[in-house]
């Protein structure tokens, strides 16, 4: 059966050939004459505003922790909408259990002011 | 490809994460990376034992180890931020003000 | 694998969903009250133990539901009744210490119900996959408790210690469950021992493996050593009541599911895990026993202490019968008692400002004698010296080892305890023989002082008449062989 | 409630009063309930003993209540007074009600006075518990609260670091004594399945047992000896024996009521009684016999050697304790219980009325207690002086006074036991004999004769409060007689059931019938040590010096009491450096201050100091030493 992956395979060798030989192949011919403009970091054509190793702010840790939890327990919605003809309505009462169980800590979380930016 | 590669695999998956916990002493967030990579080791044990015995109860337990490490991570993450409030730093060095 | 006819009795879970109804309700009214509701919140949190209790009591009999998955008898009665001791004693007596120390807000009570939570379905877990389950909520909560004074610079690299260890102990875990699983290509308990005890269930590598990591995996939940190492940091860094509910239920928990493991699962294993086991208990009693000698800080102390208490449990297992687990169970409940009442202690201490130094008792007798009494009194019972409690929950480890033929065992742990009664002493010596430093004053709560008289009243009641105790933990260990 | 428990109870609830009201309820009221607890349980013994062994009542067996019950195991708190428990009762509960009554003389100027007699009664209920045990648990328990009682009560002056440093030194040395205990305990429960008294006891006469155990690497070993050895390493701790003896002369930094009641009247003789209990296993071993004949004769003469050359004058009567209690071990080694049973009572009277002199003595000299710095008190303490110095003659065996019957008893057992040991211990026993009447007059004649040495002390030097003074009269009338009432003791068959004697071991039947001389020797001895003292202290004072100067080597060497805690020390530190060393390199040489005291405590503390070591802290190495855990498990158990 793994042969069926095979295209997969010849996709992802002619992917690579062709950015890594583009990128290779501008290397190799470009001329390199940096300037200090040039060397710096790109921010849409303006003066950069800060270092580019900036620290992030905080807030965006925790938009994505939450991020992470809610977005993986979707994963069990996949196998469950697979089966679901065959679990019937104890299935459905079952995610649905599961999901007002994820809406509890929702509620939470909105409610502690989490999802507001400021 | 036979059930050992995938063991193997499983199994330097594995040795890669353990090492990266001792072995590296400088980002907490590559320990973190670390033991996300054990938890795929273990994933990846299940579902190539699961496979191969034609049992589905490998697959399930994978769901399950994924979702709950998430949520490892998540809370991990949230420490880390609160420690590094307090230290200003995330360096595994200077983790070190109880011992003995 | 075909859908079969679903085996659902909700009915027996009937005290986990009541704990994880509870607990997300009292989320929900903990971030619409904000502060407000903190005090109503630690009331209905006991309201709510004492019915869980309640609920606990009414089961009888052994069933399963959720195909095998989830089990109640005799036994997860018993541990489930501790773990909520284990939970609602620290929480009764620290509820000034959680609002003096800016820990009130009631996400503190939510987050140690959904511990204890995980604690009881490891209980009551009848396969791999619900045992995980159970020990990750439980020790993703202890994570956070751990870490729970955000400004608090130990506090959170205690929390970071503990979560980082023991993130590694559940891929141990999980990877010997993952070897175990490939080997019997099951997870629920009853199918792996099915598996196991036919003749061509012996001699795998991969099984021996799998049981490795899995004992890894669970010594590092009860802190055995040489998967110790974040008990003295953490135990020192939490909270203080984050620390006494840390040092029993998961411990509870832990051993628990152990019990499982090892009884249900692995019973014709034996000739592997005692061996292991043994090897923790001695290592575990010794490290318990030297450890303590120098340390200053008493929660420090009280770690190591707890690490030897934990190798005198695991002689329990390792006499691998009844008697054994019976006399685990005692061990533990006694234990719980002792903890929790040293910690209201230590707690009565912070509320004037007392730091955790072993130094800051100096003379206490001189000052409050009926204080440094039960103090002592405690110290005396961890070191088991009789008539206390502890010295019963010794007794009965021993036993069991000595009539198992355990015999080396059992003179080794008496060596150690020998040694290990060394710093209690110290402690005990500090108060009465040291001169009193500056005044102090030092007072429990209302809740404290509940807990540490029980605490008291109990390790003189089960050290003179522990026949009720041994009945019970008696009849709850039938389940096993 | 029966009386008979409330012989135990009363003292308890004495010491709870004034433990725990003590600072509430003023001293006075809390010494007044400590001495009516105590007044109640002597009172009460005194009726058990007239019933039980001057009458002919029979044994008293009472089940208090079920203590442990699992499965077929079972031990319950009971009460089991037989003759042996009677005189135990007597002198543990008359004694310490005397030292109640001593001590309010003794410690009325010490501000912790309530906390100081609620430990007092804590240790008469712990004491009274053991004795009147009938199983070797409960056994255990009496034995572990005499040892907590008399940690607590040695470091009683907290404020004096010596007496700190002796209340570890005490509860060290006395751990492993226990530990061989609590092991011998194990094994009997392992070997007979019960630990009552009855059932083990009949079980070893009825032979039924395996005569052999595998113990650890010793291989096959003989069962009984084993029990039987096990528990004589728990004596040996408790009583003081050649060995395991440092912590005695430490001990006596408590208080001296506390050494007059616990260092020489009652717990060390826990071990001595203990032997004398378990007489029916001991007997069965010949072994077990002659272990416990030469320890005992050792410390006899190793103890009074010792005496021989001390100058504080509690260390003197330490000793002496020390070498009475080898006379008791060894006459129980020749199975001439009895003979150990009479002396130990005689014992108690007179060696409690020779503490409480001493402390008489200290009390009067501003306490002081090195004997070069007194003399002449005679004249200014007459009182004391009569006590003392009957004490003295009781001691040394002088015609009449208790110790002549008890002690010749044991000697004429010794030499009448017509084995190779027995004469052993009995040649050991006569020289002790010399010595103990050269060192306890030699005491006498530094203290009460002479000049004194320090002016200003002996001005002031006063007679006791008559607190102090009455329990002394009451001891001094028990030295003089108890030797003489107690003679049917050591007659045939007294005892009853409670000592059983094996097939031939008649030592004391025979002893009755030992040749004259040998009657007589112990007073010849007696004329020779006071002979001795009198020519070195009295005649001749410059002699002492010359002796000492010519025998240096030896002097020393008995100063410093043949070395033992120097060799102790040596054993333990070196040993701890070299794994210290050899393993860390802690470098950390002082890890923990007060933790100096002895050197078992210094190698467990560089043990803990590796363990300290190697918690750094930092997460890599905690996961590192998983890791390595996993691996070890991993490669050896797979």
């Amino acid at each position: 059966m793994l042969e069926h992956y095979f295209p997969i395979l010849v996709l992802l060798g002619a992917a690579l050939a062709i950015g890594g030989g583009a990128m290779g192949f501008s290397y190799l011919v470009g001329p390199k004459r940096p300037y200090h403009e040039k060397l710096d970091q790109y921010e849409c054509g303006f003066a950069p505003l800060g270092r580019i190793r900036m620290r992030f702010d905080v807030r965006f840790y925790l938009i994505a922790i939450i991020f992470i939890v809610f977005d993986i327990e979707a994963a069990f919605l996949f196998p469950w909408a697979v089966a679901f003809e065959s679990i019937g309505l104890i299935g459905f009462i079952e995610m649905m259990l599961f999901l007002s169980v994820l809406l509890v800590g929702y509620a939470y979380v909105w409610k502690k002011g989490a999802l507001e930016w400021e | 490809m036979s059930l050992n590669h995938y063991l193997v695999l499983g199994a330097i998956l594995f040795t890669i994460g353990i090492f990266g916990i001792f072995l590296n002493r400088r980002n907490v967030i590559i320990i973190m990376m670390s033991i996300e990579l054990i938890l795929l080791a273990v994933n990846i044990n299940f579902v190539a034992f699961s496979r191969f015995m034609g049992n589905v109860d490998g697959q399930i337990i994978t769901f399950f180890v994924m979702t709950v490490a998430a949520a490892e991570a998540a809370i991990g993450l949230a420490i880390l931020v609160a420690f590094f409030r307090n230290r200003a730093t995330i360096d595994v060095e200077e983790i070190d003000s109880m011992k003995g | 694998m075909a859908v079969e006819q679903l085996d659902i009795h909700l009915v027996l879970m009937m005290p986990e969903i009541l704990v994880a109804i509870m607990a997300m309700a009292l989320l929900l009214l903990s971030a619409w009250t904000h502060k407000g509701g903190a005090g109503v919140i630690h009331w209905l949190t006991m309201m709510t133990i004492v019915a869980v209790v309640l609920v606990i009591q009414v089961g009888s009999g052994t069933a399963t539901t959720f195909g095998g998955q989830f089990i109640t008898d005799d036994f997860s009665r018993y541990v489930k009744v501790v773990m909520c001791l284990g939970m609602v004693l620290p929480v009764l007596m620290s509820a000034d210490y959680i609002r003096g120390h800016g820990m009130d807000g009631g996400e503190y009570h939510v987050v140690t119900m959904f511990a204890m939570l995980g604690g009881m379905i490891m209980a009551s877990s009848g396969g791999f996959l619900i045992l995980y389950l159970g020990l990750e909520l439980m020790s993703l909560s202890l994570y956070v408790l751990a870490a729970w004074r955000r400004d608090d610079r130990c506090s959170s690299e205690a929390g970071l210690k503990y979560f980082v260890l023991g993130s590694v102990a559940s891929g141990l875990l999980l990877y010997g469950i993952s070897m175990v699983y490939g080997v019997t290509g099951g997870t629920g308990f009853a199918e792996v021992a099915s598996f196991l005890g036919k003749p061509e269930g012996h001699g795998s590598q991969l099984l021996a493996l799998g049981v490795v990591m899995i004992l890894a995996g669970m010594g590092f939940k009860i802190a055995a050593v040489p998967f110790h190492m974040w008990a003295p940091d953490v135990y020192q860094g939490a909270p203080t009541p984050v620390t006494a509910f840390m040092s029993v239920v998961p411990k509870v928990a832990a051993i628990a599911a152990l019990f499982r493991i090892l009884f249900d699962v692995f019973p014709t294993y034996h000739v592997q895990w005692v061996p292991i086991l043994q090897l923790f208990a001695v290592l575990s009693m010794a490290v318990g026993a030297f450890g303590g000698l120098v340390q200053t800080n008493i929660k420090r102390l009280l770690a190591y202490s707890s690490i030897g208490h934990v190798g005198y449990m695991l002689i329990g297992l390792v006499a691998n019968s009844q008697a054994g687990a019976q006399g685990v169970l005692v061990y533990i409940t006694i234990y719980l008692f002792m903890t929790v009442g040293v910690f209201g202690l230590i707690i009565a201490f912070d509320r004037q400002g007392l730091g955790e130094n072993i130094s800051d008792y100096q003379g206490l007798a001189r000052k409050q004698p009926v204080m440094a009494f039960v103090m002592a009194m405690f110290m005396f019972s961890m070191a088991g010296i009789p008539p206390l409690a502890g010295f019963i929950g010794k007794f009965s480890i021993f036993m069991a080892a000595v009539k198992g033929g355990f015999i080396p065992l059992a003179v080794v742990g008496v060596l150690f305890s020998a040694v290990g009664a060394f710093y209690y002493i110290r402690v005990v010596k500090v108060m009465y023989f040291d001169q009193p430093e500056g005044e102090f004053k030092v007072t429990l709560s209302g809740g404290g002082f509940i807990v540490v008289s029980l605490s008291l009243f109990m390790i003189f009641f089960w050290g003179i008449l522990p026949g009720d105790l041994l009945a019970w933990t008696g009849a709850s260990v039938q389940a096993f062989h | 409630m029966s009386a008979n428990l409330l012989i135990l109870l009363a003292p308890l609830t004495g010491a709870l009063v004034a433990g725990l009201l003590g600072r509430r309820i003023g001293s006075g009221l809390a010494i007044a309930a400590t001495i009516t607890g105590m007044l109640i349980s002597a009172w009460l013994s005194i009726r058990v003993f007239s019933v039980v062994a001057v009458g002919d009542g029979p044994v008293i067996r009472e089940e208090i209540f079920s203590w442990i019950v699992a499965g077929n195991f079972n031990v319950h708190f009971g009460i089991l007074i037989d003759r042996i428990t009677a005189i135990m009762l007597i002198v543990v509960s008359g004694i310490s009600t005397l030292i109640h009554i001593y001590s309010i003389g003794y410690m009325a100027d010490d501000p912790d006075e309530p906390r100081f007699f609620s430990y007092l009664s804590l240790f008469t209920f712990a004491m009274l518990a053991l004795v009147t045990s009938d199983n070797f648990l409960q056994l255990f328990f009496g034995w572990e609260g005499v040892g907590l009682a008399s940690y607590l009560l040695i470091g009683f002056w907290y404020k004096k670091e010596s007496a700190c440093n002796a209340a570890i030194k005490a509860f060290l040395v006395n751990r492993v004594g226990d530990f061989g205990f609590a092991l011998g305990i194990f094994a009997i429960f392992m070997v007979f399945g019960t630990l009552d008294y009855d059932r083990v006891f009949q079980m070893a006469g009825a032979g039924e047992f395996k005569p052999t155990v595998d113990f650890l690497f010793f291989g096959d070993v003989d069962t009984i000896t084993l029990i039987c050895l096990l528990l004589f390493v728990g004596a040996m701790g408790k009583s003081a024996q050649f060995l395991l003896h440092t912590w005695l002369p430490d001990a006596m930094e408590g208080p001296t009521p506390v050494s007059a009641l616990i260092h020489a009247a009652t717990m060390v003789t826990a071990g001595v009684f203990m032997v004398c209990r378990a007489s029916p296993l001991f007997e069965l071993s010949e072994t077990a016999l002659g272990v416990v004949t030469v320890v005992g004769a050792v410390t006899a003469v190793f103890a009074a050697s010792v005496g021989l050359v001390q100058n504080d004058i509690k260390k003197v009567i330490a000793y002496s304790t020390c070498s009475q209690l080898g006379y008791m071990f060894f006459s129980a080694g020749v199975s001439a219980y009895a003979a150990s049973m009479f002396h130990l009572m005689t014992h108690a009277f007179f060696k409690a009325l020779l503490f409480l002199s001493a402390g008489a003595v200290i009390h009067a000299m501003h306490h002081e207690q090195d004997m070069r710095r007194m003399g002449g008190l005679a004249k200014k303490i007459p009182i004391t002086y009569g006590v003392m110095m009957l004490g003295t003659l009781a001691l040394t065996g002088f015609p009449f006074l208790a110790g002549f019957y008890s002690k010749d008893a044991i000697l004429e057992s010794a030499y009448a036991a017509h084995t190779g040991l027995g004469t052993f211990a009995w040649i050991m026993g006569m020289l002790a004999a010399v010595m103990t009447t050269f060192y306890s007059f030699r005491l006498v004649f530094m203290t009460f004769h002479g000049k004194p040495a320090d002016h200003h002390a002996y001005s002031h030097a006063h007679e006791a409060p008559w607190s102090m003074r009455g329990p002394l009269l009451v001891l001094a009338v028990g030295a003089v007689f108890a030797g003489m009432i107690g003679v049917p003791l050591v007659g045939e068959g007294w005892f009853k059931g409670a000592i059983v004697l094996g097939q031939g071991h008649d030592a004391l039947a025979h002893a009755h019938h030992v040749p004259f001389w040998v009657k007589w020797l112990p007073f010849g001895a007696f004329v020779v040590g006071v002979y001795l003292a009198w020519l070195m202290y009295v005649r001749l004072p410059t002699l002492p010096g010359i002796v000492a100067e010519t025998f240096r080597g030896t002097h020393r060497f008995l100063v410093n009491a043949w070395y033992f805690d120097r060799l102790y020390d040596w054993m333990f530190v070196t040993m701890a450096k070299k794994i210290g060393e050899g393993l860390w390199h802690t470098g950390d040489e002082t890890i923990i201050d007060g933790f100096g005291v002895n050197g078992a405590a210094k190698m467990c503390t560089r043990i803990a100091g590796g363990l300290r070591w190697v918690q750094s802290g930092y997460i890599y190495h905690y996961a590192f030493a998983m890791i390595v855990g996993v691996l070890v498990l991993v490669t050896v158990y797979t």
